[in-house]
């Protein structure tokens, strides 16, 4: 079980990193859909307490809303707004690659200095979570596309949900509600405003949202 | 009965004292000049005439003009009461010196105001000159009472040109005479400073800013200048005369006064008129003196 | 202690009146003059009280606010300055009636009225208080009070920079002030003054931190140089009685707030004093060399306020010097001095600035080169200025002399010592402010209000209404009162004094009798002058009895045409200190000369930039400039950059602090 | 009970405010609904109301603090509302009105909340609430602003949330009753924590709350935001919506000080704090557009609080009064910043000159408010930021005092120079400017009784307001050295 977590975080990661490496947006929006299945699975394998019910209903629930829920709307999104290739990014794919190596780097270091906590199957868990939040900053930071942005914060939500494992147990509620109620709410609003600004700007671009600035 | 006959001493000096001191200043040129030159005495007549005549006002101006001759001659008869002529002032306190700088410069604001209420361009001319050329004469005054306050330890003019034997008394002594010399020049507007009878206005200082008084404004006018010249030179002569009985002070006053009145006439047939440029550079020569005797007299 | 409280509220109460009736013009006025009344009579009393040496209880009341206690109390030193501010106050007050009136609208009535009573109320109270929060209200409100005033006639632009120049300072000064109480707070364990009093000597570190904002917090408001740069552009821009209250008390408080200070926190070290003494004497001199060369007379006024703040700060420093030698005899003088010219300077200061407003509404300007021959015009007016001006150069019969006469007597003390030499020259230096003094302001009067007019304007004029004489009528009356019989002032100025120098009992009741005597006795020789000067007018008016007395055109040299625009104007009068003085003033003349057998128009034009305002200030702004632009890049409006800074700010606080 | 009037009400005006389809009629449900809560806030001051829902919903003198502030505040701004939603005519408000009262609801959450988690819940909603409100103007920029401000949002609610989890962790193991991010739960098991996981809590819920609350770095949608947002929107942003990130700071900073490790926040609180004055005064200098302006103030006051609580509790002391203080007072300068925009129909200098002209009440006020708030006495600011000032020279901090004056000072000649340029002068020459009008009662009343209160506080600081600060500063700093 626990090598299989392993697997499972392991695979994340490099999830992660082939997001930052990935020009295409469905392609994109693919990946991202993979990477929510494994976050559904991953709750039956990181924690001691084996199936709680509530565990289950928290993969099912995380299996449907990351594997399929929002990559629909997301495709909807772009299909929506005509567009399907990410423009040159303002940092290139081999550098955010690297980048994103180094912010592993990064996040295992600074998991060195937080003790594990009990009653968790894998010490990996830590710095996954952090460095896939890492990477979702690094994705909305590098990309110029409304939409990719979009990608990079369900990154690094997913690295929040991730670390929310740790604590599921404790907290019984905190996880569902937080990190539903957030995804749910960040995609559906910023959904609208993308349609809002393919509107106003026919172009899905945030290049154009430069106007205020001193 | 003494003090009574200091203050007709003094009475006569302040009356008769500054025009035959002016008289012998002529003479004096004159006969380095080879003239015969004009009476001892042709100041007073002067005066006296000038008394008896009418007067004539421009209607540009206002009861400043005529205020003015009035306040200078009274302020400098105030000061010769804080003068020591003879022996004692008639009035002497702490810090009198001051009172008498500041005296001389009543008067000169009253003169310059004066001048420049009759508009003219001259007139304007000459008071702007004498406002700049005094500014750098009183800082000289100044310094040179400064050095005799601190060496004779007293504020008053009494002490201070009372004779004086202290440590390296005779240098501060000669340093505080040369520089009150020279601000005795340029006060009363002498060569090198100024030239009092020349006839072209545009080289005037003072002469130029009474073009317009006559009569007996110029006459006050006239006896104000003689006796701030009196006064500054019996200061002088103060500075190196020792102390005696009152008869004999009054008459080395006199004597004194008339040798600081040829000292004039041969300074000035001696010398050119200054370019006005280079006046300032005089009396910070004389403040330069000063200083420095104040340096001694602190050593 | 209560009637200070009487005083401020009647004066707050008349603001108030006069901003609900800004409709009703002869109600805002009774309510200002009433207010004004009240106020001098509380006030005035009170000081009476203080002055007399009767212990006056201080009035302590409960006051909501961390550190603060409602305290207020007077000692001579209040009085002193309370005594100033009520002056000054009514008069110009009573004045700015007739100017609104006569300014037909230029002047806008309400906000002059309201912030000028605020501006007086505030100084009231800022003299009273005994807390450095109650200290510190009273200051902004004063400091704001006249920003309202500076910025009256804010239509034109030069007055609104002058009002955000004013404000910019005062508030930096006031910041060091705040700064300056939180460390004395800190010391002290508490914001009231008496406490500052017991509290143990500052560290050495805070010792000079202390002195250094309170020099720059008080000289700010005080104006000495390098920091005045407001002072003269504010000056002329506020309506007249503003300018008189402002340049004749309000900069004046920046010196209480120093002696306060001493009298707290006593003696400061003898390099302090030297210091003081020569920055008091540095800005005389250039307060007056700036102030010959301007032609707008209220410029002019201005840059002399300078060099008298100057003048006083060096009195003060001469104090300072006396505490630190703890020659208390010293120390009373050079602070009586200071004291007494600040009296004086409020006195002829305020006067100049009445008549500077009379004659800018009768001519409608302020240049110098327009005015002339006023004096036929506006009697009245012309004859105060001429006290005034002979006032300010410190001239024996008037007030003037007195404070300046302390002061050489101070430095020109018999007795021995290193300071000696510094002591002459800086008696010499007075000198030749003085003397500048005496160029300036023979220009200021002579070029205004005698000769021939310049301009049609100035031609047209006519004298100003009563309201607005028969104030300056009274503070000329003051300076040739204090001229003459000065023992009341001096004795006041001793008192006062005795606070600052902790010299109290016989022996300084004793020195001020002294002092009084010797002043006394050049007043009753000022008084021989006059008798004497008017001997002299009766004795000329007996000999030019029936005789002719002739009345012709000026004397033009034989030239038969003279006109009004041969006369020496403003900018050529000082010529010839400019010339020699180039180096210090760097004047720059603009001169077309005649050329040519039949030369046409030529031109002269000088001018005197103010090197720390018009020199310094770009200088240090444009590096500000370069400094800030560089950060100034990082908000250009990509949404990455901004969610880069987020992240970058947490990984680094992760990593430096986790 | 009163925790579910509490939040109850303003749900319900917001739904009602949905419900109702009258343009005219809707605005009026916002005061009615406000003074409802605002009195039962008031009833609050009078008895503090125990517990509820064991120990989730708590209000404390923090929250009571917080709470205040809020409900005044939009009580007054929905008066001005009123008279502002009438000149708007030509936009629907069903939406600005639901979402100004669900604003509310959520504060008064966030307010009432002793728990990390439901604290962080209602953060949310404010976030989600505040949006369509700068979005009101429908325009360009006012979508750009809005989307900044969401993806900044966004981002920090999501950093907020891995802190308030991190400081789950650091109860861990954890046994017993209760939940583990009860705040009372967290204070008396202060001891047991482990301190690398709460270190790492409090930089998370810093940085988080710190992007909500506008703390440089992390404040670069401030301006484009406040200056695109209408005048009120931008009162309620400055006011209250930066309070509530606030107090989540304030409470992750009470779990350090509990378990001793004050010192660490204190250092990251007086470095930001400071950190942000200089970013404020570095953009404020020659600032030509008023509300951007405003924002950057914004900035430095966000610095200033932060400032303020690092300095121990004198400083928490007057940060929590300068809270109060900077609301009022960003109420007065954005209200009265609104009526000048509207005068001219621009917000730059360009456009805005001689406001005293054309707007006399709303440009003396604007002045008043700005000298308000650069700390000049008599007015409140002054006491709170001369407490700040003493704080730090009393912990012989002589280097952060004199950062702290310097700062001060460069801000207010910054915005000086454009304040006193907007209100004197001569108002632009005017052709088609009838469409634009000066004062209206309503708009003026609103920031003339926040004026009001300003300087009341000003000149006296009643003693019940004094000793509900003492308690709050008294909870930061229990075990603070």
């Amino acid at each position: 079980m626990e090598q299989f977590s392993q697997l499972l975080l392991a695979f994340i990661v490099f999830l992660s990193l082939y997001l930052l490496g990935s020009s295409s947006l469905t392609g994109c929006i693919n990946i991202m859909a993979l990477q929510g299945m494994c976050l559904g699975f991953l709750p039956l394998t990181v924690r001691a307490e084996g199936f709680h019910s509530r565990t289950l209903l928290l993969a099912a629930g995380m299996f449907i809303l990351k594997g399929f829920l929002i990559p629909r709307i997301l495709l909807y999104a772009i299909r929506e707004v005509k567009i399907r290739r990410e423009i040159e990014p303002m940092i290139g794919y081999a550098p955010s690659l690297l980048l994103g190596a180094v912010l592993i780097g990064v996040s295992f270091v600074l998991a060195e200095r937080l003790p594990v906590p009990a009653g968790l199957r894998t010490s990996l868990l830590i710095p996954v979570s952090l460095a896939t939040v890492m990477m979702g900053m690094l994705m909305m930071i590098s990309r110029i596309k409304a939409i990719t942005q979009v990608i990079g914060y369900l990154v690094f939500e997913n690295g929040v949900y991730l670390f929310g494992l740790a604590i599921a147990y404790e907290v019984p509620w905190l996880i569902e509600m937080g990190v539903l109620l957030d995804v749910f709410v960040a995609v559906f609003v910023m959904g609208i405003i993308i349609n809002h600004i393919a509107r106003a700007f026919d172009s899905i671009s945030t290049e154009k949202l430069t106007r205020l600035n001193d | 009965m003494e003090t009574l006959k200091l203050v007709a001493s003094d009475l006569l000096m302040v009356v008769f004292a500054p025009p035959i001191m002016l008289g012998i200043i002529a003479k004096t040129k004159a006969a380095v000049a080879g003239r015969k030159g004009p009476p001892v005495l042709q100041p007073l007549y002067d005066t006296i005439k000038l008394l008896g005549k009418g007067a004539v006002y421009s209607k540009t101006t206002t009861w400043m003009f005529r205020l003015g001759p009035v306040v200078s001659l009274a302020a400098v008869i105030a000061a010769a009461a804080l003068v020591p002529l003879a022996r004692a002032p008639l009035i002497s306190f702490n810090g009198d010196a001051i009172l008498f700088v500041y005296l001389f410069a009543l008067g000169r604001f009253v003169t310059i105001t004066a001048a420049l209420d009759t508009g003219s361009s001259f007139e304007g001319m000459g008071a702007s000159r004498e406002a700049a050329f005094s500014s750098f004469a009183e800082p000289a005054l100044i310094l040179a009472f400064a050095s005799l306050a601190y060496r004779s330890g007293g504020l008053t003019l009494a002490r201070m040109f009372a004779p004086y034997g202290g440590p390296s008394a005779a240098a501060s002594t000669v340093l505080a005479l040369g520089s009150l010399f020279v601000v005795l020049l340029a006060e009363n507007s002498r060569i090198p400073v100024d030239d009092p009878n020349t006839h072209l206005e545009l080289t005037m200082i003072h002469e130029v800013m009474v073009l317009d008084h006559g009569g007996p404004d110029l006459a006050f006018i006239l006896h104000g200048a003689e006796l701030k010249l009196a006064l500054m030179a019996s200061l002088l002569v103060r500075l190196v005369m020792p102390e005696m009985p009152l008869v004999g002070a009054v008459g080395s006053l006199i004597l004194g006064l008339a040798a600081t009145a040829v000292v004039i006439g041969l300074v000035e047939s001696s010398m050119a008129r200054l370019r006005l440029i280079r006046v300032p550079q005089l009396l910070v020569a004389a403040i330069c003196a000063a200083t420095f005797g104040l340096l001694l007299t602190l050593r | 202690m209560t009637l200070i409280l009487a005083a401020v509220l009647a004066l707050g109460a008349a603001a108030l009146l006069s901003g609900l009736f800004s409709r009703h013009d002869p109600w805002a006025r009774s309510a200002v003059i009433a207010g004004l009344a009240a106020a001098a009579a509380c006030a005035g009393a009170l000081a009476e009280r203080a002055l007399a040496g009767r212990e006056v209880p201080d009035l302590l009341g409960p006051w909501l606010l961390p550190g603060a206690v409602f305290h207020v109390g007077i000692d001579p030193l209040s009085a002193c300055f309370l005594l100033l501010v009520l002056i000054v106050g009514c008069c110009a007050g009573l004045y700015g009636e007739g100017y609104i009136a006569a300014s037909h609208g230029h002047v806008p009535s309400t906000p002059a009225r309201f912030f000028f009573l605020v501006l007086v109320g505030s100084m009231a109270l800022l003299v009273a208080a005994r807390n450095a929060l109650l200290f510190m209200v009273a200051w902004e409100t004063m400091a704001l009070s006249a920003f309202g005033l500076v910025s009256c006639e804010h239509g034109k632009p030069e007055v609104r920079k002058a009002g955000l120049l004013y404000l910019l300072c005062t508030h930096v000064g006031s910041l060091c002030l705040l700064a300056l109480f939180a460390l004395l707070g800190s010391n002290a364990g508490s914001l009231e003054f008496s406490a500052f009093a017991a509290a143990p000597p500052l560290p050495a570190a805070w010792t000079t931190a202390a002195f250094l904002l309170a020099l720059v917090g008080f000289g700010m408001k005080a104006g000495f140089m390098p920091l005045h740069i407001w002072l003269q552009e504010a000056h002329p821009a506020a309506p007249s009685h503003a300018s008189a209250a402002m340049s004749g008390v309000m900069i004046e408080m920046g010196l209480y707030g120093l002696l306060r200070l001493l009298a707290l926190l006593g003696p400061i070290s003898l390099e302090a004093a030297f210091f003081l003494v020569a920055l008091g004497l540095v800005t005389a001199v250039f307060g007056i060399l700036f102030a010959m060369t301007q032609r707008d007379f209220k410029r002019l006024l201005a840059y002399s306020s300078i060099e008298n703040i100057g003048i006083i700060l060096t009195a003060a420093g001469l104090g300072c010097y006396g505490l630190a030698r703890n020659n208390s005899s010293l120390a009373l003088l050079g602070f009586a001095a200071a004291i007494l010219h600040t009296l004086n300077h409020g006195l002829f200061k305020s006067l100049l600035f009445l008549s500077a407003g009379a004659v800018y509404q009768a001519v409608g300007t302020r240049d110098i080169e327009a005015c002339g021959g006023l004096q036929k015009r506006m009697p009245w007016t012309c004859a105060l200025t001429a006290i005034g001006a002979a006032a300010i150069c410190g001239l024996p019969p008037l007030n003037g002399f007195t404070g300046e006469w302390l002061i050489y007597s101070w430095l020109l003390r018999p007795g021995a010592g290193h300071g000696l030499l510094l002591g002459g020259l800086a008696a010499a230096i007075l000198a030749v402010v003085g003397a500048f003094a005496v160029v300036t302001f023979s220009k200021c009067y002579g070029l205004t209000c005698l000769g021939q007019p310049r301009s049609a304007t100035a031609s047209a004029a006519r004298e100003a209404s009563w309201i607005m004489l028969g104030p300056m009528a009274l503070l000329a009356a003051l300076c040739v009162g204090i001229g003459l019989f000065p023992g009341p002032a001096i004795r006041i100025a001793f008192t006062a004094a005795g606070d600052v120098a902790r010299a109290a009992g016989p022996a300084a009741a004793a020195s001020s009798e002294e002092w009084s005597r010797l002043l006394s006795v050049i007043g009753l020789l000022g008084v021989g002058v006059c008798a004497l000067s008017a001997l002299l007018w009766l004795f000329r008016k007996s000999l030019l009895h029936r005789r002719e007395v002739a009345r012709g055109p000026t004397w033009g040299c034989g030239f038969s045409a003279p006109t009004a625009r041969m006369q020496y104007t403003g900018s050529s009068y000082p010529v010839p200190l400019t010339r020699v003085l180039a180096a210090a003033l760097a004047t720059r003349e603009e001169a077309h000369p005649p050329v040519g057998y039949w030369p046409d128009k030529a031109a002269y034009e000088s001018r005197t930039p103010d090197p720390a305002l018009e020199r310094w200030l770009p200088a240090l702004t444009a590096k500000v400039e370069g400094w800030i632009s560089v950060p100034r890049r990082l908000q250009y409006g990509r949404l990455q950059l901004y969610l880069l800074y987020v992240s970058a700010f947490l990984v680094m606080t992760l990593l430096w602090k986790l | 009970m009163i925790y579910l009037l509490l939040v109850g009400v303003p749900l319900l005006v917001g739904l009602l405010a949905l419900a109702v389809d009258n343009d005219e009629r809707r605005p009026w449900l916002l005061p009615f609904g406000f003074a409802i809560h605002a009195s039962i806030v008031a009833a609050c001051w009078r008895t503090l109301p125990g517990p509820a829902m064991d120990g989730w919903l708590r209000i404390d003198d923090l929250g009571l603090l917080v709470l205040s502030l809020a409900s005044a505040m939009l009580l007054v701004c929905s008066v001005y509302c009123l008279e502002y939603l009438r000149l708007r005519r030509e936009r629907r408000n069903r939406l600005f009105t639901a979402c100004l009262s669900f604003v509310l609801a959520a504060v008064s959450l966030v307010a009432v909340s002793h728990h990390m988690g439901l604290l962080w819940v209602g953060m949310e909603a404010a976030t989600l609430a505040i949006a369509p409100l700068v979005y009101f103007n429908h325009n360009e920029r006012s979508l750009e602003a809005t989307w900044k401000y969401l993806m900044m949002g966004s981002l920090g609610i999501g950093l907020a949330l891995l802190g308030t989890f991190f400081l789950t962790l650091a109860t861990f193991p954890f046994q017993g009753p209760g939940d583990p991010l009860l705040i009372d739960t967290l204070l008396s098991r202060a001891g047991t924590l482990s301190l690398p996981w709460l270190k790492g809590a409090f930089i998370f819920l810093l940085v988080g709350y710190g992007t909500k609350m506008g703390l440089a770095p992390l404040h670069s949608w401030k301006p484009d935001a406040y200056g695109e947002s209408p005048g009120v929107v931008g009162a309620i942003l400055a006011g209250v919506i930066t309070a509530c990130p606030f107090l989540g700071i304030l409470r992750a900073f009470q779990v350090c000080a509990a378990a001793g490790i004050a010192g660490f926040a204190q250092s990251i609180l007086v470095m930001i704090g400071l950190l942000s004055m200089a970013t404020a005064a570095v953009f404020i200098i020659g600032q030509r557009d008023f509300k951007r302006m405003l924002a950057y103030s914004s900035v430095e006051q966000m610095g200033i609080l932060a400032l303020g609580v690092g300095l121990g509790p004198a400083g928490s002391f007057a940060a929590l009064l300068h809270m109060i203080n900077n609301g009022l007072t960003k109420g007065v300068l954005f209200l009265s910043a609104g009526n000048i925009h509207r005068a001219f129909g621009g917000k730059t200098m360009d456009h805005a000159h001689g406001a005293l002209r054309r707007a006399p009440v709303s440009a003396a006020l604007f002045l008043l408010g700005f000298v308000a708030v650069t700390g000049s006495p008599p007015f409140a600011p002054f006491v709170s930021e001369f407490s700040i000032l003493r704080a730090a020279v009393n912990g012989h901090r002589l280097g952060v005092a004199l950062g702290f004056v310097g700062l001060l000072a460069v801000i207010f000649i910054g915005m000086a120079t454009t304040v006193l340029s907007v209100v004197y002068g001569l108002p632009p020459s005017s052709d088609s400017k009838q469409s634009l009008q000066g004062d209206s009662p309503l708009m003026i009343a609103a920031p003339l009784v926040f004026m009001a209160v300003v300087v009341f506080l000003g000149l006296w600081l009643p003693d019940w307001l004094t000793t509900v600060l003492g308690g709050a500063a008294k909870l930061l700093n229990t075990g603070a050295a």
